[in-house]
C-alpha cells in the first residue's frame, strides 16, 4: 500500500505531462481540443486503437485524467456519447455503426442523447411502451421518452423499443440508434422543480429507422441497455469521487453556472475544504453544533475519496471495481444531501430567500432545490440498494408476476 | 378529560376545510401567490366575515374571544393548502405581539385601535425581527430606537418580513440599549416615511417576504408595545406562539404531501405490481405516519398550552416548531421521492410544499435553534 | 378541547379516590389486595360483571387507573392472563372456559404463559410447526416453543398448535388452553444476551389435552389468536404513554430491578424530568451537544405522552383508538433506543463498564443491553410497519407463495 | 499508486487470518476470555515468534520495523475474532507511546529496555489515560505527579486501563502542574510499590480492563517518557494511532457481524421465502455494505496516514476512529434484529459483538470527541 507513484508511474506522468502541455494551449477553441484528443486517442484512452482509442491500460489512462485536470485542460467530450453509447456500440454494434458513428462521437461533432426512460417505465424501465414496428427494412417507432438530457443538441439517441407486446416484458425489447434529426421526433423542454428545463420529454410519432441502426439482435434491447446502464451507474458513482483540491479558493462562481445540477458538481468537486472555509466565513467555526455537522460532511467527503483511491487502484490493475464501487451512487447522494443540508445551516434565516448578492445562501437554495434529484435520476436510492443487495450481495429477487407473462397483460397504473 | 375539537372546533375545522376547497385550489394558490400583494383581498374580507381574523384575540379588543386551539384548527387547514394569505403575519404574528404586550403594559390608544382593526379585518400587520444574515438570538437585533424627545427614532434593516410589503402595520424588533434584552417594539405604520419596503426573494412561492429599510423612521412613544428597553419577554411569548401557529400551519402541510404520497403508490405500477406493495415503500410510509402523528399530537398540545396551560408554552411551543418541522421536511422529502420523476417536474404540486418546508423550516429559527429554547424553557440555563 | 376533568369526571375520581382509599392500605398482601380488586371487579373493569369484571366505561377504567397510580396502590395481576388470555377467552372461549378459568385469572391465583412463538415461526407466526393429533376426546401435542415469559410460574398456557399440515398455513391452526402442569411440559429457561433468563423455552413431548380445552372451532387458531396479539400490541403500545410524573425524585432505584426489562420499564415511566436530573449531575447541562440531545429525547417522551390523551381521549368517549395508537410500539422502541442512547453518552468512558456504585452507568448498561430485544419481540420493527402499512393505510400485501398452499409444502430454513 | 495491499501485507493478511482460524474459535476465545488473565500467554508467545509484537517498532529499538499499514492488517483479523489478547494494548498503545515518546526526546536506558522487551513479546505494557468519571479531555487528568529529589511521586486513580491487571508495565498520564497542557507520560513498572490494581467490570466480555490505584507511587526521572510537564503532544499522537488500531480491530468485527447476518437471512425462511428476499432486509444490507465498506476506506487510509503521512493524522485518525465506530455500532445491531429472537440469546454470538461496538465506541473518546478532535486537527480552534 502507498499512494505515492512507483517509478514507472511517475515515468509516465512526466511524458504524459509533456504531451499535454505540448498539445494543450489556454484559450484554444473546444473544437481545437477536441480534434488534438481524438486524434491522438486520449479522447477515450480505454478504446481499442481500431476505434479511435489508444488501447491504453486503465492506469495510463487513470494518469492522463490526473494530469489533464492537472494543468486545467478541458475534458473530452461529455454528455452520454463517450462514456455509454460508445462502449454500447463497441460491444454491441455492427462493424459498419462502429465505422460510422464512434469517430464523429470522440470529435464532439455528433452529440448523443438516451431515449430509455418513459412516464410509466422509471424504476421499472423494462416496462417501457414506445412501440417499434417492422415495415421491410425499416422499423416505425411510437411513443414517449421523458428525462432525455441534450435532445436538442443530439444528433443521435440511443432507443429501447418494444417489437413485440406478446412477448414477456423482457423479451420484447429491442435496441436502436435514433436519428434525432428524423421526422417525427418531437422534443419538448420539461421544466423541473428548479425552475430550469435540463431534461426533455421526446415525443416519437411514426419515426422511421432503418434496420440497419438496430444494436444487438431482436429481443436483445434488454441484454444490450445493461452495457449502457452499467457505464452510467459507473459513470455517476466515480462522479463524486474527484480528488479534493485542499486549499482551492472559494470564490462560489458556481452559484451562477447554468443550472443547479452544474452548480451542484461543481461545488462537490471543490471537496470538503470549501465547506470549511465557508463556516469561517459565516462566523460559525467555533458553534459545537456546527462543528459536529461540518465534521460529519467532511469524514463523507474524506471516505468518498478514500474509496475513490481503492477504485483506482483496481481499475489501474485492470481488474474490474469491487463492491466498494456499487455503493459509489448511494454514497454520492448520501453526500450531497448533507453537503446542501449543512449549506443550508450555515444559512440561517437565509433559507428563506437567499439574496442574490449571497452567493453562499445562493448555492445553498440551489442545491436544496436540485438534491431531491439525485436520489431519483439514474435509478432511484431504493432501485440502488435492490441492485446492490441482488447483484453484489448475492441476495435473491423478490417474487414477480410480472417477467414471465406477456407485456400486454402486465397491470399498469399511473403514469 | 377530552383532548379532542369539540363540537364548536369541529364545526370550525369543517368550514375552514369548505373555504380552502371553494377558495384554495392549487392553481388558484399559484395565481393569487403570483400576484404583486400575493393575497386576495376579498377572500380576506370572507376570513373577517367568518370571524376568523380575530378568533383568539379578546372580546375587549374587539375580537370572537376564542382560544388558540380554533386558531390551530383554522391554520391546519390553510396550511394543507399553502392559502396565501397574510393571516398568518396578521393574526398569529402582529396581534399576539399586541396581546401579549398588553399583559405587560396597557396598549396605547392607537395600539388598541390597530388590534381592533386586525381582529375586524380591515388592517394587515406583521411582525419585523430577523436581519439581514441574522439569527432569532437577541445580539442579532441591531436595529436601534433612539429616543428623541417624546419619540423614538428607527435605523437599521429588517429581513424575511412575512408579508411586510403590503402590511398596515409593522411591529418592529429594535434595540434600545446595548445589554441583549434592551429590546422595544414598536407598531409602525406601513407608510411611515423613511421606511422603505420592497418584496424579498422567497424559495417559498407561495408567501411573500419583504425586506424592509428604516431610514430615521420618527414614532411617537404610544406606538410602543409593552416596556420599551424591556420588551424581550413579550418577543418571547409572541415567538413561542407564533412557533405553535406555523406549526399548525406546517402539520397541515405534512399531512398533505403524506396523504399525496400515499394515494400515488397505490396508483403507480411498476413491475406490474402498485408500488405501494413494496416494503421500502411501505416502511417509508409507515414511518411517516408516525412522525406526522407525532406531530399532530405535539402541534394540538401546545394548541392547548398557548391557551390554557401558559406555563408549559416555553416548552412545548418549541418542541412543536422543531417536531413539526421535522416532519414536515421528511415528509416533502419522501413525497417527492415516491413520486420518482414526475415529482421532480415543475408542473406537479410537489415542489410546492418542499419549498414551503425549506422556507418554513428556517422562518422563527430552525430545529437546532427552537431545540435549545425549549431547554431554557426547562429552566436549563445554557453556558 | 380541555385536559382537565369534566365536572362529571371530577366527581367520579373523588368517589373512586374516595374507595380506593378505604380499601387499599399499604402493607396488605398482594393476594388481599387482589382479592379486594377481584371482589370490586375492578382486577378488569371493562369486562362484563357476569366474569367478573364491572361493566365499567372506560373512561371510568381510567379515572381508576390513574387514581390507583396516584395512591401508589399496586396494580392488578399483570402477565398475559387479564390483558391478553382474558380477553381472548371471552370472545372466543365456551361457558365452560370462561366459569373455570376467569375468577383464578382475576385473583392472581392462577398465572398463565403464551405459547406461540417457535424457532422457525418468528415474525412468521402462522409458520408453527407443533402438533396437535387428535386422539378421542384429547389432544397429543408435540413441539417446541420458545420466549415464553413466567412459564415457571404459570398454571396455564394458550397454545397455537397445526392439527392439519395438510391445510394451507393458516387455516390448520387450533388454539387451545395447555395445563402447565401435565406430563410431558419441559420447561428451560432461556439465557439472553443480557445474561439473564427472563423467557423460557417450552418442550412439549406427548402432551394430551382434553378437547374441551380447545378455545374455538377446529381450523380458527389464527384468527383466534388475532383477539389475543391485538390485545398484546395495545399493552405494548400502551406501555410507553404512562404519565409522566415530572419532578420525581430520580432515585435510580431501578438501577437493581431484578430484570433489564423492568428496569427499563421503569426508567422509561420517570419520564423525561429524569433525564433532565442526570445530564445536571453528570455536569453536561451546559453541553451544547448534550443540550441537543437531550433535547430530542425530551420531545420523544413529550409527543408519546401527548399522542397518549389523544389514545385516553378515544378511549374514554368508547371509541376505538385512531390511527396515531398504531404507532405506538414503534414509537415507544424508537423512545426506548434513544433514551439508553443518551444514558450511555452521559456515561463518557463509562460506557465501557458501568461500576457497581454508580447507578446512572449501569441503569446506562442494563437498558443497552436489554433494548435490542424491544425491536424483535412482539413481533419486529419491519413487521410492525408491515401491519401499519397493509392495516391502517391500507397498502397491499406482497405477493407471496405460502399462504395458499398445504403447510407441509412450504420451504422452511434455519430455525 | 496502489491503495492495495502489497505481496507482504497479503501474505501477513493470509498469516492472521489463518492464526484466527486455528487459535481462535469463538468457543476458545470465550474460554481464554474467563480466565483471570484473560489471555493465552502461549497464544502471546506465538504472535512475538511471527514477529507481529515488533511489526512496527523500528528496528533499533528491538521491533520489525514493518509499518502501521501492517499492524492494520493484523488487527482486523483480530477484531473479526474478537482475539483476547494484550496485543492493543501493549503493540497499539504502550509501544507507540514509547515511540511517540523518543521522537521528542531520547528514550531512557530503562524505556528503551521496556519498548524491546515489549517488541519482543517479553513483556506486556498498556497506557492509562482515562480517570473515573472523566472524558479523554486535559483537564480530566486529576492523578498527579509531584516532583521530588529526582524522582516523581504519583497519586490519583485511572478506570478502565486495558489489560491494565496484568501489564508488566503501565505508560500512566499523570498532571505536574495546574495548566491544561501540563502533562507528563511515565512507564510504570505492574509491581510498583503503591499501585494496587484490580479487575474491572467490563460490559465487552472479551477485553479485560482495570482500576489502578497510585498510592505515592515513586519513579525515577528515567521513567518519564518525553519531557515531564510537556508530553500533551506526545500524548496526542498516541491516541491517534491507537484510535487506529481501534478502527482497525473493529473494522474487522463490524465486516464479521455484516456477513453473519447476510449469510443469515440466506438461510432463515418466514413466510415460505428467505428472509434475503424481502426489501426491508435487503435494503438494510445494501445501507450496511455501504457503512463497512466506507470504514474499510477510512481505516486503510489512516494506516498509510499513520505510516507515511503523518501531517494527515491528525484528521483522518479521529476520523476513522468516529466512522468505524458508528458502523461497526449499526452493524452490530442490525446482526441482532436481522437474527430475531435467536440473536438476543446469550448463546448466540451476537451480543459479544454488540458488547464490544459498546465499549469500542466509548473507548479512546465518543463519535462526539473524536469529530471535535478531528477539527481541531484541521486547525479549526473550539471556542
Amino acid at each position: 500500500m502507498d499512494l505515492r507513484d512507483t517509478p514507472a508511474e511517475a515515468e509516465l506522468r512526466k511524458e504524459l505531462r509533456g504531451w499535454l502541455e505540448a498539445n494543450w494551449r489556454e484559450g484554444m477553441s473546444q473544437q481545437e481540443w477536441f480534434a488534438v484528443l481524438a486524434d491522438s486517442g486520449w479522447a477515450a484512452p480505454l478504446w481499442p486503437q481500431e476505434y479511435g482509442g489508444r488501447g491504453a491500460s486503465a492506469s495510463e489512462a487513470i494518469i492522463f485524467n490526473q494530469e489533464r485536470q492537472a494543468i486545467g485542460a478541458e475534458p473530452p467530450p461529455r454528455g452520454i456519447g463517450v462514456p455509454m453509447a460508445g462502449p454500447t456500440i463497441i460491444q454491441h454494434g455492427t462493424e459498419q455503426q462502429k465505422q460510422r458513428f464512434l469517430a464523429p462521437m470522440l470529435r464532439g461533432e455528433e452529440v448523443w442523447c438516451q431515449l430509455f426512460s418513459e412516464p410509466g417505465a422509471g424504476s421499472d424501465l423494462a416496462a417501457i411502451a414506445t412501440k417499434a414496428e417492422r415495415d421491410g427494412d425499416e422499423w416505425v417507432i411510437n411513443g414517449q421518452k421523458v428525462w432525455t438530457t441534450h435532445a436538442q443538441l443530439a444528433r443521435w439517441g440511443i432507443l429501447m423499443a418494444r417489437h413485440d407486446p406478446s412477448l414477456p416484458k423482457h423479451q420484447g425489447i429491442t435496441y436502436f440508434i435514433c436519428d434525432m434529426h428524423a421526422e417525427g421526433v418531437e422534443i419538448v423542454p420539461l421544466k423541473e422543480m428548479t425552475g430550469e428545463a435540463i431534461f426533455n420529454e421526446v415525443f416519437l410519432s411514426d419515426v422511421r429507422i432503418s434496420d440497419d441502426l438496430r444494436v444487438g439482435q431482436l429481443g436483445e434491447g434488454w441484454k444490450v441497455s445493461m452495457t449502457t446502464l452499467a457505464n452510467e451507474r459507473m459513470a455517476l458513482g466515480l462522479g463524486g469521487l474527484g480528488g479534493t483540491a485542499a486549499g482551492a479558493p472559494v470564490d462560489l462562481a458556481e452559484a451562477d453556472a447554468e443550472s443547479s445540477l452544474e452548480t451542484m458538481g461543481k461545488f462537490i468537486a471543490r471537496g470538503p475544504h470549501a465547506l470549511v472555509e465557508l463556516t469561517k466565513r459565516a462566523g460559525l467555526a467555533e458553534d459545537p453544533l456546527t462543528r459536529q455537522r461540518l465534521a460529519k460532511v467532511y469524514t463523507m467527503y474524506e471516505v468518498n475519496r478514500f474509496t475513490g483511491y481503492r477504485i483506482t487502484t483496481a481499475l489501474m490493475k485492470g481488474q474490474g471495481p469491487g463492491v466498494e464501487a456499487s455503493t459509489g451512487k448511494l454514497a454520492y447522494n448520501q453526500l450531497v444531501r448533507a453537503v446542501a443540508d449543512y449549506l443550508i445551516h450555515l444559512s440561517g434565516a437565509g433559507a428563506i430567500g437567499a439574496p442574490d448578492d449571497d452567493k453562499l445562501m445562493k448555492t445553498a437554495e440551489r442545491l436544496n432545490l436540485v438534491v431531491p434529484a439525485t436520489s431519483i435520476y439514474g435509478g432511484t436510492d431504493q432501485i440502488q440498494r435492490n441492485i446492490i443487495s441482488e447483484r453484489v450481495l448475492g441476495m435473491p429477487k423478490e417474487p414477480r408476476g410480472d417477467a414471465e407473462i406477456p407485456f400486454s397483460e402486465i397491470r399498469k397504473g399511473a403514469a | 378529560m377530552n383532548f379532542a375539537f369539540n363540537d364548536e372546533q369541529r364545526e370550525i375545522q369543517a368550514g375552514a376545510k369548505r373555504l380552502m376547497e371553494e377558495t384554495a385550489q392549487l392553481d388558484r394558490v399559484l395565481e393569487i401567490a403570483a400576484t404583486p400583494e400575493g393575497f386576495d383581498r376579498d377572500d380576506y374580507a370572507q376570513l373577517a366575515e367568518l370571524g376568523w381574523t380575530g378568533l383568539h384575540i379578546p372580546e375587549q379588543h374587539g375580537g370572537v374571544g376564542l382560544t388558540y386551539v380554533e386558531l390551530v384548527v383554522v391554520l391546519e387547514q390553510m396550511g394543507m393548502a399553502l392559502y396565501p394569505s397574510p393571516f398568518f403575519a396578521s393574526i398569529c404574528m402582529a396581534a399576539s405581539a399586541l396581546i401579549e404586550g398588553a399583559a405587560a403594559a396597557p396598549l396605547s390608544d392607537d395600539n388598541a385601535a390597530l388590534l381592533a382593526a386586525i381582529a375586524a379585518g380591515e388592517k394587515t400587520a406583521t411582525l419585523a425581527y430577523v436581519e439581514p444574515g441574522g439569527r432569532y438570538r437577541p445580539p442579532d437585533v441591531k436595529l436601534t430606537a433612539r429616543a428623541d424627545g417624546g419619540d423614538f427614532v428607527l435605523d437599521g434593516t429588517k429581513s424575511y418580513v412575512v408579508d411586510g410589503h403590503t402590511a398596515d402595520a409593522i411591529v418592529v424588533v429594535a434595540r434600545t440599549g446595548e445589554a441583549d434584552g434592551e429590546i422595544a417594539l414598536f407598531a409602525v405604520p406601513g407608510d411611515a416615511p423613511g421606511l422603505t419596503r420592497s418584496e424579498a426573494h422567497s424559495v417559498d412561492q407561495t408567501r411573500k417576504v419583504a425586506t424592509l429599510e428604516f431610514n430615521g423612521v420618527r414614532v411617537p412613544a404610544a406606538a410602543a408595545i409593552g416596556e420599551p428597553g424591556n420588551a424581550w419577554p413579550t418577543l418571547n411569548s409572541t415567538m413561542q406562539l407564533a412557533g405553535v401557529a406555523l406549526a399548525a400551519e406546517s402539520l397541515g402541510a405534512a399531512q398533505h404531501c403524506f396523504d399525496t404520497a400515499l394515494a400515488y403508490t397505490k396508483d403507480r405500477f411498476q413491475f406490474g405490481r402498485p408500488i405501494s406493495s413494496f416494503q421500502a415503500v411501505k416502511h417509508i410510509c409507515a414511518d411517516l405516519l408516525m412522525a406526522v402523528e407525532q406531530s399532530r399530537s405535539a402541534t394540538y398540545y401546545a394548541g392547548w398550552a398557548a391557551a390554557q396551560q401558559r406555563d408549559e408554552l416555553p416548552v412545548v411551543g418549541p418542541l412543536a416548531k422543531a417536531q413539526v418541522h421535522d416532519a414536515f421536511w421528511d415528509a416533502a422529502r419522501a413525497n417527492i421521492q415516491l413520486h420518482g420523476g414526475i415529482g421532480f417536474t415543475y408542473e406537479h404540486e410537489a415542489h410546492y410544499y418542499y419549498r414551503r418546508a425549506t422556507a418554513a423550516r428556517a422562518m422563527l429559527g430552525d430545529g437546532d435553534f427552537n431545540r435549545e429554547m425549549m431547554l431554557q424553557g426547562l429552566g436549563l440555563a445554557p453556558a
